[in-house]
């Protein structure tokens, strides 16, 4: 399992090759990048604050809840921190599973949970000013 | 993975007039707070409620921010009513935009 | 749009670039991974054999399908043909899309939809043999 | 996409007594028939049946196959019943297994 928090530009073919296992027939990656807009308005760049090592051990959870529930031995998670470019790879998610089933859900999941209870934050850089992205509907709460 | 991270208490002892926890802000309320980080001094028994009140003084948009706020102790999202210990971790956690 | 089929081990990297486009914020890739067995039984090698010029064909109508039907701007799928190790990848799916919704269920449908009707065939190598793997339940019709 | 390459037909001509088509063979097909492609010669009118049933001579295997093939003309999936022209490329398509 790697999963991992990274000030540094996330190496995709690193976490392919970490879940290439020989008993894997399916990978399913998902890469968040930065678009060029927030609905509609031009954005500049992103800037990711976490709070380091519990979203390390909420990322980890997540992981290992999604190993165990579709029976997975390979999964790779990584996060971006920092300042990020139009086109920069945010987070980086790779599944592999004996079947494509297990590998596209597993990583719908981990992505889909990550952005409701992980604690990183994305600030959204402008022209003319910054804000911090707050969702309404991503409020964690207790487990 | 949420083991919280208290002191071993090797024998019982009277319980403290006064308790410590560091409270971290992050993003939104970083800026609101002007810091990341706050030792606060509470009474024992204070739970994750009365920290806010404690927090609310002096920070006059603070209170209006707290319905969409979670919190963490040492690591662990917990509910409000929650009680703290002496040398706890508080976290307030805007809403998360990560992914 | 990339849609191939090379006798070379697939770029990944290149199909992710080619669906980086600014306007997107999440890809989703798929790759499908030579595994070391077939339910089971040890597997030493893949061979995959093409009607050419008419899996290209099919493969660009589906990825024009998917792009129709999802809105999407960027898409690419490579098809290995020839031997295959281990752990070689045999197709490679890049979608881009500007919300992830998206990009997962449009990679989801390119594979589900090449495995029914694109005409290439796997060949599994075992140490005793070699058998063409012809699923019961993938049989093209006139659409 | 689907089009078929028929030839142009610049004036309508008589109908040819004899049509040729080429037939691919692809997977196990090709190994069953020991070749992957072959020129068959049908009369004018010969459906894709018509065809099968010519290349089923001599190959004592090929019938019980046929349930399972599926039929292109010119690149584009067809019917058993559909008729073929002069010069078309027919493709016998076993259960593909791609991906």
């Amino acid at each position: 399992m790697i999963v991992e928090l990274t000030s540094e530009p996330i190496d995709v073919p690193r976490l392919i090759a970490h879940v290439n296992k020989p008993s894997n027939g399916g990978i399913c990656t998902f890469l968040g990048v930065v678009r060029d807009n927030a609905e509609g308005r031009p954005v500049v760049k992103l800037g990711y604050e976490a709070y380091e090592s519990m979203a390390v051990a909420q990322m980890r959870a997540i992981v290992q809840e999604a190993m165990q529930r579709w029976g997975l031995d390979a999964v790779a998670l990584s996060h971006r921190t920092g300042e990020l470019q139009i086109g920069e790879a945010s987070v980086a998610i790779a599944v592999g599973a004996p079947h494509r089933a297990e590998a596209f859900e597993a990583c719908r999941f981990i992505i889909d949970t990550l952005k409701t209870r992980v604690p990183i934050w994305k600030k959204e850089f402008f022209q003319d000013g910054a804000v911090w992205v707050e969702p309404v509907s991503s409020q964690p709460s207790p487990q | 993975m949420r083991e919280t991270k208290r002191p071993p208490t090797a024998e019982p002892p009277a319980a403290p007039a006064a308790i410590s926890v560091r409270v971290l802000f992050f993003a939104s309320l970083a800026d609101l707070m002007g810091d990341r980080h706050r030792n606060l001094d509470l009474t024992a028994g204070a739970t994750v409620s009365d920290a806010l009140r404690d927090l609310a003084q002096g920070a006059p948009d603070f209170a209006s921010r707290v319905p969409h706020v979670s919190f963490a102790v040492n690591e662990a999202f917990v509910a409000a009513d929650t009680p703290l210990a002496d040398g706890d971790e508080l976290a307030l956690i805007p809403p998360v935009s990560g992914g």
